[in-house]
């Protein structure tokens, strides 16, 4: 390992760093634009929505060349622009953006696979009628992710999360005519509140403690070494410090949103939604922002770990992210519907990279989320294009046989289910999870992560054989034969299955060269990586067990077709498990007693309260006051009226007496003010004559 | 008897005329007339008083006549339009016959 | 020499009235260029008459007056002693004593608009520091005048000409007006004879006359066609339309009262192409610099008798207007028109001595006569119309 | 007490009575403009020439037309049968001559303190419009709009009900 560059701190800010903020407001504007637009005018919002992205693509690709001379000029870029927003006394609300390693790599993902995802969703969404606000939905969302990547102020960070989360939650129920699409865009905006409840505390305690919302201000942002010793001395509870515990508040935050174990409910049920979305949503950037955000704070996380030692803020991200990996693997091995099995090995893959993060440093958790971005939107597009060939049939025991129907999608997607499953040497799977798995090898806490990852793996070679044995092999169980998707879907396939390998290449230990970009090292190719310490044990043993579990998932399901009827093979061998895992472990049922029952009681409680308690007091009040007006009635119509009635015909004869000098003569009138001034002018002379 | 008083003596006398005016004529367009005169009385004295006033280069008098001119031109404009309204409504602009707010 | 010759009349009055003791010199000064004035723009009224009809009869392609004296040119004496010794009629509903007001009235009012004018050098009756709104108080009173004519004489066509004639004037007393205040923008001052001054200077031998600038020129053109609504000439002449209402205000005037509607008409073109001269035409300045030797007073009147001669030539041009013409025309048009080249007087004292002011001014004022012209086409509406005063 | 002083008052408080007592309503509109110009030439005789001839601009130029303009319109100018005064002139009469003499006794009780003949203070037009557009540009705004408004209500309130007419 070389030493780091000693970090330089660039004052000059680039003009390419000047313009960042424009990478998301392009896309924002486009929804702006489109949101305007009539339902009828679909092309105008989808060149709209495409234009911008591949501008912000290009805007983005520009950045990232820019930190790459600069670090390959031997000096980690880091450049903020900052600029203050509100002003209140002595405090003010700053906002900006910065642009560093992870920050550039982010973007290029994201806008990349954003585009691809846009590309394939005018012919996945071609028959919609509101295409229009789909793209603007879309728009605005690629606008708010870019803009939660680029974000320097953890307000800011804030604002495009929570935009993150409200467009999800549209486009999750972007089909919002059907009950269950409703139901899971509720779902998942709750969920993912909870988190963010967590995270707002963490991020105003940040903001009391350090007094700045910036991460990076040349030395006095909050995540810089100046704050994060202030931090440190604060103690919190339970033998955390402050650093700790607002880095255990801002894990929550992530885990509402990467869908980490206790969260996790939500985003099985967005699979509702569009599969453009769940491709955009809950493969690539969504889900990543939560990991993302732990990498952006990652100096907070790790601050006052001692040199290799870990904090307990990154103790318990790697324990949820453990947990969370094999949890989610096992549900995933016994569902049915072809994009929920993809969404749960979503949520495994993200626990593994939070474990990556919690025990191997950004690097390996970033290289690994960058990675599983291209391969899990590559799968995910094209169970979009089974679904769209099976003419939206989603039970793969209603498929089979389509490698010969559909032979590019089989393609792309077994090059993506390889290379999710981590498929030795040639897929880009293999090199990020194997950078996580040697971490977790040398993670000094405890060892059980280590084989929590291992028997993950495994399943989710498992799992990922099962399906697309079920899907692709044997013989078509459906009803219409299926049809090859239009090359505007396959097409995005094709680039996405090219980077699903191409990526392993550049996280190889012989040529570590993302990790080194990100941790801003020289770095240089040496086949000596394969000599650390234990390295070849952990791909060995990881290969052994990705052959394994491909090999059980055959030997299982390998090329017979169950009629859909007839129970699941693991389900014959193993009932009782079987049918926990297919009720995905009740978690939601869990919940459902737990967490939702309460709050129906408690309603139940608020609503008794109000109806016998108060509602009494106010019918106890009221009827008082009706009785005191029975008695004031008794007295008007006995005592007052009459004496009432007799001052009344005075008043009228009175008054028509007044009413003859209402003549309604103006002149009458003018006479009458003029006398008025005759007689105070007299007054007044008078008075001032002596 | 100094000028001033000569000038507010007149004034004096042509606001009574107009409010004689003002007060006896029939013709809404005479009472018209007769509060212009009234007016002008007014423009009258405050001439008077920026002219022998202890400050005439401060104009204050003067200015006060040329904005009360203006004033009154709008307030006639108005007032006849009025007048010609009522005229068309009720065909008449004797006042006494004007004693009704409903049309 | 010249200079004596410039100032002759001036010199002529000083010592005429030099042989009076102090005390009555100023007042008899004043009255003597009173007199003088009274005098003279009659005589010039006379011309006026003969010159014209002899114009009309040109343009016309006749003769015109040709038989007294040598040309004709004694035609308006035999018309003096004509309207002398005619019976003067007064109608037997009339209002006596209104009907004989009238014209007095006009009269003298346009007489004392030449008060304010400068002549020529040193030659103005009383030099008023606010003498242009002097000018405007007295012409707005001649419209009571016509009033009184036309209302006084008991005779429908007399009040119609009457109304017509002061509902005209009084718009186009706003345009007159409007028109003038850019040149005391610029000016700086409501006295003629400053604003003569103002405009008194040469560049390269040219004048620096307020004609010759944008806002000037455009000023200029709407204070014409004002002027010519003031004086119900042609083609404004619907109060005396004689195809329609006799002859309009004046139909039940005879004999000398008569001549003195005549009078008054000549006098206030006289008077109010002094007026237009001396706003943008440089007053008695001489339009070359090596032309400042001819006396001022020579500029003023022959400068007068170019703009009535301008006066006939649109009379026997130009057909006469429709009323709602004339009023949209006044309103809708040359109003606006008005307020447009206030701003731009407005700029171009901003714009201070630089070359861009000519070029933003002119293109503001052609945009917009351009623009407002196109806008009146398109919307023609001609249709049944009736005006208020006629109900 | 100059002898132009009587010779002008007198004038505009003969037209001032005429106009109040002529039985026509259209001499009456004439007395007026009497009145005004006489107002106008005494504003002269107090250096007001400003304002002296807006008075002439204002009074006889646009409100006697105006008034004579409403006369006509109104049929006003044929004098009425019963008489040109309402029932309750005598009282109407009274309540003026208290007026006049309330004030005429107030101008007489101050007379002592009232300022002696000061020299007649001369003002340029110049300053009239630099104090119009500086000192007092307040007031001249608000006259602005309120004639603008003016102009506009009158013309809203004397149109016809029926449309289509100038």
């Amino acid at each position: 390992m070389q030493a780091a560059i000693p970090f330089a701190p660039q004052l000059a800010v680039s003009p390419i760093a000047e313009i960042l903020w424009l990478i998301p407001a392009l896309p924002v504007m486009a929804a702006g634009v489109a949101a305007l637009l009539k339902q009828s005018r679909r092309k105008i919002s989808a060149t709209l929505a495409i234009g911008s992205m591949s501008f912000s693509l290009l805007l983005s690709i520009v950045a990232f060349v820019h930190v790459l001379t600069g670090w390959a000029q031997g000096f980690a870029v880091r450049e903020v622009v900052n600029f203050t927003w509100i002003q209140v006394g002595a405090a003010s609300v700053d906002l900006g953006w910065v642009l560093d390693p992870l920050s550039a790599v982010m973007l290029v993902m994201v806008s990349l696979v954003g585009l691809l995802i846009f590309i394939y969703s005018t012919g996945y969404m071609a028959h919609d009628i509101n295409y229009t606000r789909f793209f603007c939905f879309l728009s605005l969302f690629a606008g708010a992710m870019l803009g939660v990547v680029i974000a320097n102020s953890s307000l800011l960070l804030f604002m495009c999360w929570e935009l993150v989360g409200l467009t999800s939650y549209l486009l999750i129920g972007f089909w919002y005519q059907k009950p269950a699409a409703a139901a899971a865009a509720k779902k998942a905006f709750l969920t993912t509140r909870i988190g963010d409840v967590f995270f707002l505390l963490g991020i105003v305690w940040l903001f009391a403690q350090t007094g700045t919302l910036l991460f990076y201000n040349h030395g006095t942002g909050s995540i810089e070494s100046a704050s994060l010793s202030v931090l440190l001395t604060q103690p919190a509870a339970l033998g955390l410090t402050a650093a700790g515990a607002i880095g255990l508040l801002i894990f929550a935050g992530a885990a509402g949103k990467s869908g980490q174990f206790p969260l996790h409910v939500w985003l099985p049920d967005a699979m509702e939604g569009p599969t453009p979305v769940s491709a955009l949503i809950h493969a690539a950037t969504m889900v990543a922002a939560g990991v993302y955000l732990i990498a952006r704070v990652y100096p907070l996380m790790q601050a006052g770990a001692l040199a290799g030692g870990t904090t307990m803020a990154l103790t318990v991200v790697t324990w949820v992210g453990a947990f969370t990996a094999v949890f989610a693997a096992l549900i995933a091995v016994a569902q049915n519907d072809i994009k929920r099995i993809l969404a749960y090995s979503t949520v495994s893959q993200l626990g593994y990279m939070m474990a990556g993060l919690g025990m191997g440093g950004v690097a390996v958790g970033m290289f690994h989320l960058i990675t599983h971005a291209f391969f899990k939107a590559l799968l995910f597009m094209g169970a979009g294009s089974v679904i769209h060939g099976c003419h939206d049939e989603q039970d793969i025991r209603r498929m089979g046989g389509l490698r010969s129907d559909m032979p590019l999608t089989f393609l792309t997607y077994a090059i993506g289910m390889l290379a999710l499953c981590g498929f030795p040497i040639f897929f880009s799977g293999f090199w990020s999870k194997d950078g996580i798995l040697e971490a977790a090898q040398h993670w000094s806490v405890a060892k059980a992560p280590f084989y929590m990852l291992v028997f993950g793996a495994l399943l989710t070679a498992f799992y990922m054989t099962r399906q697309i044995s079920y899907v692709f092999f044997g013989q078509w169980r459906g009803k219409k034969p299926a049809h090859e998707s239009p090359a505007v879907m396959t097409v995005p396939l094709a680039i996405l299955a090219f980077f699903a390998i191409a990526l392993g290449a550049i996280g190889t230990p012989v040529w570590p060269w993302f990790h080194d970009f990100l941790e801003g090292r020289a770095t240089a190719f040496d086949l000596h990586g394969f000599a650390e310490p234990g390295l070849l044990i952990v791909m060995l043993t990881s290969t052994v067990v990705v052959l394994l579990g491909l090999f059980l998932g055959w030997r299982l399901y390998g090329d017979r077709s169950p009629r859909p009827e007839e129970p699941d093979a693991l389900e014959r061998a193993i009932p009782p498990v079987w049918a926990e895992l297919r009720d995905r472990l009740y978690v939601d049922e869990f919940y459902g007693i737990t967490v939702i029952a309460f709050y129906a009681w408690w309603a139940r409680v608020a609503d008794w309260i109000d109806r016998r308690v108060w509602g009494g007091a106010v019918t106890a009040v009221a009827s008082v006051f009706a009785l005191w007006a029975r008695l004031n009635r008794f007295l008007d119509t006995n005592v007052v009226d009459g004496s009432f009635d007799k001052g009344c015909d005075e008043l009228s004869v009175s008054g028509g007496l007044l009413a003859r000098v209402q003549t309604g003569r103006v002149q009458t009138y003018l006479r009458i003010l003029a006398l008025a001034v005759v007689a105070l002018a007299a007054i007044l002379i008078w008075s001032s004559r002596a | 008897m100094t000028p001033l008083a000569g000038y507010l003596l007149v004034a004096a006398l042509l606001f009574a005329i107009g409010l004689a005016g003002a007060l006896t004529r029939r013709n809404a367009i005479l009472v018209l007339i007769g509060i212009e005169l009234m007016l002008n009385a007014g423009n009258l004295n405050l001439i008077a008083f920026w002219r022998y006033g202890p400050h005439p280069e401060v104009l204050t008098g003067m200015m006060f006549a040329i904005f009360s001119i203006a004033v009154a031109a709008a307030e006639a404009a108005v007032g006849l339009g009025l007048v010609i309204q009522i005229h068309r409504h009720a065909h008449t602009t004797d006042l006494d016959a004007m004693n009704r707010m409903k049309g | 020499m010249f200079e004596t010759l410039d100032q002759i009349f001036v010199l002529l009055q000083h010592w005429l009235v030099g042989f009076l003791p102090l005390a009555w010199q100023s007042v008899a000064g004043v009255l003597l260029s009173v007199v003088v004035i009274i005098g003279l723009f009659p005589a010039l009224f006379a011309l006026t008459t003969v010159f014209e009809r002899k114009g009309l009869g040109r343009i016309q392609n006749r003769l015109g007056p040709n038989r007294v004296g040598p040309f004709g040119f004694f035609q308006p004496v035999a018309d003096g002693i004509k309207s002398l010794t005619k019976e003067d009629i007064v109608p037997l509903s009339a209002d006596v004593a209104v009907h004989f007001l009238a014209p007095v009235l006009l009269v003298v009012s346009v007489f004392m608009g030449f008060a304010v004018l400068p002549m020529g050098r040193n030659m103005v009756l009383v030099d008023m520091d606010a003498g242009l709104l002097f000018y405007f108080a007295i012409g707005a009173s001649t419209e009571l005048s016509v009033f009184m004519a036309g209302w006084s004489s008991r005779n429908k066509y007399s009040l119609m000409g009457a109304m017509r004639a002061v509902a005209q004037m009084i718009s186009y007393e706003v345009v007159l007006l409007l028109s003038s205040v850019t040149v005391v923008m610029i000016a700086g001052s409501l006295s003629l004879t400053k604003i003569v001054e103002a405009q008194n200077h040469y560049t390269w031998g040219l004048p620096h006359w307020y004609i010759f600038t944008p806002w000037g020129l455009a000023g200029f053109v709407m204070f014409t066609i004002a002027a010519t609504a003031e004086t119900n000439r042609s083609p404004f002449d619907l109060p005396e339309g004689e195809s329609e209402l006799v002859a309009g205000y004046h139909t039940e005037y005879s004999g000398f009262k008569f001549a003195l509607f005549f009078l008054g008409e000549y006098l206030a073109m006289f008077s109010i192409s002094g007026l237009g001269t001396t706003l943008f035409l440089g007053g008695w300045s001489a339009p070359f610099s090596f032309l400042t030797w001819i006396p001022s007073w020579i500029w003023f009147f022959s400068k007068l008798m170019l703009s009535i001669f301008v006066f006939i030539w649109m009379r026997g041009t130009l057909p006469r207007l429709r009323q709602d013409q004339l009023m949209n025309f006044a309103w809708k048009f040359v109003l606006p028109m008005c307020l447009l080249n206030l701003f731009v007087a407005g700029l171009w004292r901003f714009l201070g001595a630089s070359w861009q002011r000519w070029v933003f001014c002119s293109a503001i004022l052609i945009l917009a006569y351009i623009g407002m012209g196109l806008g009146e086409m398109r919307r023609k509406h001609i249709g049944p119309r009736r005006y208020r005063y006629a109900e | 007490m100059s002898f132009v002083f009587y010779i002008l008052s007198a004038l505009t408080v003969a037209g001032a009575l005429a106009a109040v007592l002529l039985k026509n309503t259209v001499h009456c509109a004439l007395a007026l403009t009497v009145a005004f110009a006489g107002l106008a030439l005494l504003f002269l005789d107090l250096h007001a020439q400003f304002a002296g001839f807006a008075q002439i601009l204002v009074y006889i130029g646009a409100v006697a037309i105006l008034v004579v303009f409403a006369i006509l319109l109104t049929k006003g100018s044929e004098t009425p049968k019963d008489g040109v005064f309402s029932k309750t002139w005598l009282a109407g009469l009274a309540v003026a001559a208290a007026v006049f003499a309330v004030l005429g006794w107030a101008v007489l009780q101050s007379t002592s303190r009232l300022p002696q003949d000061v020299k007649a203070p001369t003002v340029t037009v110049q300053q009239i419009g630099q104090s119009l557009v500086g000192r007092y540009v307040l007031p001249l705004e608000i006259v602005a709009v309120l004639l603008t408004a003016a102009m506009i209500g009158a013309v809203i309130i004397a149109l016809h009900e029926k449309e289509g007419l100038q």
